[in-house]
């Protein structure tokens, strides 16, 4: 199977905006499933409710698009009972983390062989551009309109507490680190969380200074901060400034997985 | 007397915010009774994006427009869906810049987008150009009306360049008359 | 192998034109049939995988693909000597 | 400070309703096609002291502003389906302890996530029996963007008077359309009736309501939603407190149904009825505007507990004709209180009932015997 | 291998009904007065290849048997009144995706906490109105051990049949009392239809159910909580497709009330009908047994859809009087169907109904005349 | 005021069983609760559902027993409101991370100026004795009759991740160490997390080989290890044994508060 | 013929599992008809405790026991519960070391708790020592029948210890006819 | 001062005689009124608090009360001379 035959076609183009990060994330989740040559029977896309929840929709092997922020919930269900399916999640900042945050820390407990792909553009973007836990201290959206009063999570750090085997942050810019990134989740026993910082050009650049699209990947390009870099400057006592974000590999570690077939 | 207008083009092109300025001109500058509705496409942004406003003498009690009298038109998919079975007596505005089609009532072609971007160096006017049409090609609420809500309903220091946006509406509208 | 753009895909929003290493995609300026302005492709068959792709049996480079979100570019398989055309209609 | 006119939607009213009302704390989680409400809370609040905050989800939302009424506040949360749904544990708790708060749910289509975009009134019976156990409540329903404004201070009010939650249960049609609307400089405000010393926390007064022991005040109560005696302490094996908990809580609101009934009642001669709340009426208005003194109509803007004592004001009805943005849901209460046949009529998938087809209803109900009927648009 | 006969509380014969359904998959939250059926799942499942998980909450458990259906899996979850809230938004989506599951409500004191460990029927209207849209679903009530065993193994064929959530409103009278069963060594299993080769995933068979893409076959299947074609794409804004999906899906249901109605009717010629569901059928039986031939009874195991044409058996019927432990939420129903006066005899706060109280309700019944009468106890 | 001030006398003795740890930690809450000499008037205790939340029915101010998991949800919109509040949460290890999970999460990102007292006995007591997400791999439940199959919650870890201000540990043996944690907790603005250790005879000393209740206290000092020593230890690259665990105060920092008076 | 035995005590004295064994024995090694149930206090373990069995040779309609014939009582405060207004023909066994108080009909003392620590070792047999102490004083079931339903229901190993355990309930009460 | 055990609360679960330093508290053998086997205290005049609380003006160890679940313990204001009665009924 070639890539294009992931693509659900007759269901493209999809309902993204001009620009959103989103159909980039599943370029790259797709090219790795097809580097692994997966088959479809054994592949399922689950997913929740947002736009970033939408792909799921665009995949062509069997998917299940389910409600607000409780597709790891699904997925862990399915799993149990087919340990075989490679099972894929796709969830968004407020999927995974607002009304999902439970099932998204019980799965990365249970450390459930699933992979969890979260495309993170820091707002809610299909209800038009509410703040989200994700969203950056004092940065505007229509529920925050004198800026995000709340600290925002730092997703990747609550999975490693709570037990993920493998996670990873990248964005939509480093469209090969990412392929790799989540080529490594799907190969890892356990849960595997990939967040991927992504632009939402309609709900989050647009009202934060940021209404070109390319000027969101430049961001992204100019902030992210590579994992080793970020320790070699804590060692030396270096503290990030606020803006910048790190990316790579943050654990991968062997912890009992959940839902493997030899475990069952 | 009952007006109905429907606006309709784009996600983005303001087309809601057109409707939603003439309203507020008929009804509180105007002495209208007025209702503005408006459909959306799925749940996510972009897309078709459509309103309507009925403007009357009268209480509206039935809020949905059925026939519009007055259609705003900013994109060929909007046209396809909204303007290819109006009736005769009806007056339309289309941005040719986005349609490609005619109808058959009567109608101005108003390259509000160009328009905006070539005289006021941003897209954003071109609704409040389409409104000064409006404005030109039905009379449906007074100037005074009309540049209140307007004023109204625009960002500060943008009020110059949507009053300009409204003149260029009208001249462009008043050169087909 | 020749790079083309799906206008009935493509939604005009330039990330193409941020990674192509040879800058063969450019920022276009009318608007396609939906509307949306399509990019330009400058002097495409110094793409490399246009060029290469068939020699080594696998895609090479690919990063406009990979990052354009509307699954928009792909290669057919045309020699890629004259200029994609791009149609763009008014 | 005068009355103010603007032209607003139905959603911004509802916030700008709260307001007037004296809500000062707001907890929510965004759904199309409730959102505006939240976001122009989160606008409005912070200028008048009071607090907004985004919750988790909604089950928090509905704890938060449970949270909130007993600091003292007035508190809201607005809602669509799928969120309604998930508030469903925390409003019988809000109703077995007796806590005031408004909920509006500006329906979609449902089932699921269903058509968030589109208008619906799916959601009356989930909003009346939607919890587990034996409880009511009270529910409203605007049919303009006038009442959107008045009925949500309405809902305040109810909610203090009768400490339960109350619903404002609208639809996408008249939160997303807009109208001018007059902005009250004063509106009627009718606090909850605090806990007076030595009086029990649980102990009703001569209108079945206890006194509120507002947190912080100095009452010490003990607020559970296990069933408790009169001291608010757990009796959860007692059938007796049991049983007359619950039918205290049950009759505080149903001994008043039609004292509390808020209905408009035109031309209560006719023969044809229509029964109608929110958008369909008005659809209806339009159709007696359109043929006057034809028809019989009653409009419901307190649809929960139902008013039944209204049905008897139309002395000559032959026929009930109930249109409905769901399969008939309020005419299936009206069933229970009737033995004149019923016309359902039915309207999904979002638009709005139009004239020419309450006429094909009406054609319908000239004729009809069945106890009830639905008419297929 | 030969039927068995043991000595089980009703929880865990609903277990050993679900493992002999062939159910292999169970994902519940402890909750009494059920906690029973998961605690007996989870000794049992390993031993026979099934998978038993305890998720973080009760939406989960919803969301995790939907996904293990998906899967391919018969699954189960139960819980009680304030799970079974939590669980509203997931039922909905599982009755819009068609997904057969079955739910297991024990039912205890409600409102809210309640009284956790004292049995109820609170929850009936709930379960049939609960979650936000309009749907329908299939809902069935046991009175005895037995029942729980034999009613549970139908569930399961029924949700498969009908695709859709199929709950057993049991209680915890039955849930916790100790009966001897059969636990029969074979059980007719009516299998979910699979999707065939060429079918469109949403497209309705002649029954109104469409076959059943189980992941993993390569049907490519794409399952969405929107409005959905019959292809299964979301479909948003067609007022059209919404319509007859939600119309398909409730008729998949109603058209077949009356066929599927597991009903006893007893001394049909009787001119007082007891209506009874669930462990309040057991004091009826108690009466009927002592007085024979004196009254008549319609004693419901399926109560949703609600079989009305079986009132049509009682030709004679005066009264019908219905001894339930709510405030009586079937006699609502009954009502929608029925001119012929309604005697509710509600009981709260755990304890059945005794045949004395029964006798009481006969009184009233006697001489009835208004639609609806309630007995006080 | 004094001690037994602090407790509802009209409500003793409470429901738990004979040796339940919850009544120690109860008393280890008002002794704290005294000492910082707050009046009644302006403390509020909220629970949710289970033997651990049954606390907040015992003690004689204002007490809200709320809904199973949520009780941080309705903590933090009585605190928005009443921000002068003291507010103390009782909560039980299936309460707080099993159904609670996410409003625990979003409590500590918000930092909201509450203290949260875990009293995790590692079991589901009031349901009579089933599995919960803190219960040991290979323990024995109602609901894990072969061994816990899943990976526990470590709840500091996660109440770090996600953003409290204090996170310590101790356990109902220690009840100086405990007073004294929840006195810091109290005092310190934002989100103060204190996990306590507890035994629950009646469900799980008994099936975990532990009949006698005082063999959980013996438990609880035998492996208990302080978290200066394990932090040695783990400089030594001495890893802990797995039945011991960390006792002691994991963070405290000065992160911005959401809710306290000033902030408003 | 219709019997209504109802055991009551302290939670963790295996009043449920007595009444449960009991009914096991009626109705699958009896051929009786038979419903065992039991009421709770609160949600929470501990405190009061309380079972009750019918056993018929019909079919048994009704569950909830109204007037028991028989009463095995383990605690004072169980007493006060079910035991201050039984009926005159019933019959009572209870444990003198809880309870104090003692019936109107007729009744035996078994130690039960006392006996089971002194003889056996563990309090934990002192429920099966009371149901042979019902069988000696009703002959409700056969011992086969109860022996049967006991080691259907006991841990392995503890097989020997529980029929001592029958044996010594059975003689405790021979030593009152 | 005085120490005494409130017999109406404990239920005789023994960890006061887990952690008093004098071991003054002693597992009891006798149930009491509740059922519950209530600890009985040795030379109660020990303890460091009967002792100087009056002295100090505020309490003292207080392990025995800190860790009593049931809220069982107290001090009464009277001397402690002799040990302390713990009514155990039969
Ligand atoms: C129970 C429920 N609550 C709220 C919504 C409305 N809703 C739809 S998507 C969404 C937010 C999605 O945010 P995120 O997951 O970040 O996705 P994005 O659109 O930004 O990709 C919300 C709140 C819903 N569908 N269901
Ligand atoms: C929504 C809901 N689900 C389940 C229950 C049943 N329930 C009551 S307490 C409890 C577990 C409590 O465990 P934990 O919080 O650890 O408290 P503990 O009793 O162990 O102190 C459960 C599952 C409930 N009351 N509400
Ligand atoms: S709203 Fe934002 S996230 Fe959603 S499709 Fe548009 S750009 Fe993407
Ligand atoms: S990245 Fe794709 S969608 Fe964007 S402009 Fe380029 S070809 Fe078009
Ligand atoms: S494949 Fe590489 S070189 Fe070729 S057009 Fe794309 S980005 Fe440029
Ligand atoms: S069951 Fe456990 S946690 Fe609950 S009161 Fe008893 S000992 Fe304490
Ligand atoms: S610790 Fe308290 S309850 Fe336990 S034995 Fe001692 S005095 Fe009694
Ligand atoms: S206060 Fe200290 S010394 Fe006195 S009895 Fe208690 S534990 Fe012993
Ligand atoms: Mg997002
Ligand atoms: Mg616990």
């Amino acid at each position: 199977m070639n890539l294009e035959d992931w693509y659900r076609q007759d269901r493209l183009p999809h309902i993204y905006c001009a620009g959103c990060g989103n159909g980039t994330i599943l370029n790259c989740t797709l090219r790795a499933v097809e580097e692994l040559d997966y088959k479809k029977e054994e592949t399922t896309f689950i997913s929740g409710i947002g736009c970033s929840s939408r792909a799921a929709g665009y995949t062509s092997s069997d998917s299940l698009h389910t409600t607000h922020g409780r597709a790891l919930a699904f997925a862990t269900g399915l799993k149990l009972v087919k340990p075989r399916q490679h099972v894929i999640v796709f969830t968004g900042d407020g999927d995974c983390s607002a009304i999902g945050g439970n099932h998204f820390i019980h799965a990365c407990r249970r450390n459930i062989d699933i992979t969890v792909i979260c495309m993170n553009n820091n707002i809610y973007g299909m209800t038009g551009g509410q703040g989200s836990p994700c969203t950056p201290y004092g940065a505007i959206s229509t529920t925050t309109p004198y800026g995000m009063q709340e600290q925002p999570f730092d997703l990747c750090k609550v999975a490693e507490a709570a037990g993920a085997n493998y996670v990873a942050r990248w964005t939509s810019f480093h469209v090969k680190e990412l392929t790799e990134a989540i080529r490594v989740g799907l190969e890892t026993p356990g849960l595997s969380f990939i967040e991927v910082m992504t632009q939402c050009p309609t709900s989050f650049g647009s009202k934060n200074k940021m209404r070109q699209v390319t000027q969101m990947l430049d961001m992204f390009r100019d902030n992210a901060v590579l994992k080793a870099k970020a320790d070699r400057d804590a060692a030396k006592g270096i503290l990030p400034s606020p803006e910048k974000f790190v990316v790579g590999q943050f654990v991968r570690r062997n912890n009992p997985p959940l839902g493997v077939e030899a475990a069952k | 007397m009952k007006s109905e207008i429907r606006f309709s083009g784009l996600g983005g092109q303001g087309i809601i915010t057109a409707a939603v300025i003439l309203g507020r001109a008929a009804a509180l500058y105007g002495g209208k009774h007025v209702v503005q509705t408006q459909s959306y496409g799925p749940e996510a942004r972009g897309g078709a994006s459509a309103s309507a406003v009925i403007i009357s003498d009268d209480p509206i009690y039935y809020p949905k427009v059925t026939d519009p009298d007055v259609y705003a038109i900013m994109s060929q998919e909007a046209y396809n869906k909204y303007g290819s079975h109006v009736k005769n007596d009806a007056v339309m505005l289309l941005d040719p810049g986005y349609v490609t089609s005619r109808p058959a009532c009567r109608f101005f072609e108003v390259p509000a987008t160009a328009e905006a971007k070539s005289q006021l160096g941003k897209t954003v006017f071109a609704n409040v150009i389409m409104l000064g049409g409006i404005l030109e090609a039905t009379g449906i609420v007074s100037y005074d009306a009309l540049e209140h809500a307007v004023l109204d309903s625009v960002p500060k220091g943008t009020e110059e360049n949507n009053k300009r946006a409204l003149a260029i509406g009208q001249e462009l509208v008043r050169s087909q008359l | 192998m020749k790079l083309v753009v799906n206008e009935r895909r493509c939604k005009g929003c330039n990330m193409c034109t941020k990674v192509c290493p040879y800058g063969i995609f450019q920022e276009g300026k009318r608007p396609g049939s939906r509307g949306y302005i399509i990019p330009v492709l400058d002097h495409p068959e110094r793409c490399t995988n246009c060029r290469l792709q068939k020699l080594y049996g696998r895609q090479l480079c690919g990063m406009c693909q990979m990052i354009c979100p509307d699954q928009a570019i792909s290669w057919i398989d045309e020699k890629p000597f004259e200029p994609q055309k791009v149609v763009i209609e008014y | 400070m005068t009355d103010k006119t603007d032209f607003l939607n139905g959603n911004v009213a509802c916030a700008e309703g709260a307001l007037a009302a004296g809500c000062r704390f707001f907890a929510g989680y965004p759904i199309t096609p409730s959102t505006e409400v939240a976001e122009r809370m989160a606008l409005r609040l912070p200028k008048v002291g009071g607090v907004f905050i985004q919750m988790e989800d909604e089950l928090a939302s509905a704890a938060a502003i449970i949270g909130g009424s007993w600091a003292g506040a007035r508190t809201m949360t607005a809602t669509s389906g799928p969120g309604f749904s998930l508030m469903m544990e925390n409003i019988g708790y809000a109703t077995f302890t007796e806590t005031p708060i408004v909920i509006v749910n500006v329906q979609r289509g449902g089932p699921s996530t269903g058509q968030p975009t589109m208008a619906a009134q799916g959601d009356m019976l989930q909003c009346r029996y939607g919890s587990h156990g034996d409880y009511s409540v009270i529910a409203l329903s605007p049919s303009s963007v006038q009442e959107m404004y008045d009925l949500t201070v309405k809902a305040f009010n109810l909610a203090d008077r009768f400490r339960t939650p109350v619903f404002l249960m609208t639809d996408e049609t008249i939160g997303h359309m807009r109208e001018k609307i007059t902005l009250h400089s004063n509106v009627e405000i009718i606090p909850r009736r605090e806990l007076k010393e030595g009086e029990l926390p649980c102990a009703p007064d001569e209108n079945g309501v206890p006194g509120f022991g507002t947190f912080g005040m100095g009452h010490n109560v003990h607020i559970t939603g296990l069933t408790h005696n009169e001291k608010g302490y757990p009796a959860t094996d007692s059938a007796e407190i049991h049983e007359k908990l619950v039918r205290r809580q049950v009759r505080k609101i149903e001994d008043f149904r039609n004292e509390i009934a808020d209905v408009d009642i035109v031309n209560p001669d006719a023969e044809l009825v229509f029964i109608s709340y929110g958008a369909p009426t008005r659809t209806v208005r339009q159709l007696l505007n359109d043929n006057p003194d034809t028809y019989g109509h009653l409009n419901l803007r307190i649809v929960w507990p139902f008013p039944d004592e209204s049905l008897l004001a139309f002395k000559n009805a032959k026929a009930f004709i109930i249109p409905e943005m769901n399969l008939g849901q309020i005419a299936k209460e009206v069933r229970q209180h009737t033995n004149i046949p019923i016309v359902v009529v039915p309207k999904l998938g979002g638009a709005l009932h139009t004239p020419a087809e309450l006429l094909k209803a009406v054609e319908v109900a000239k004729t009809v015997k069945k106890p009830v009927t639905e008419v297929r648009l």
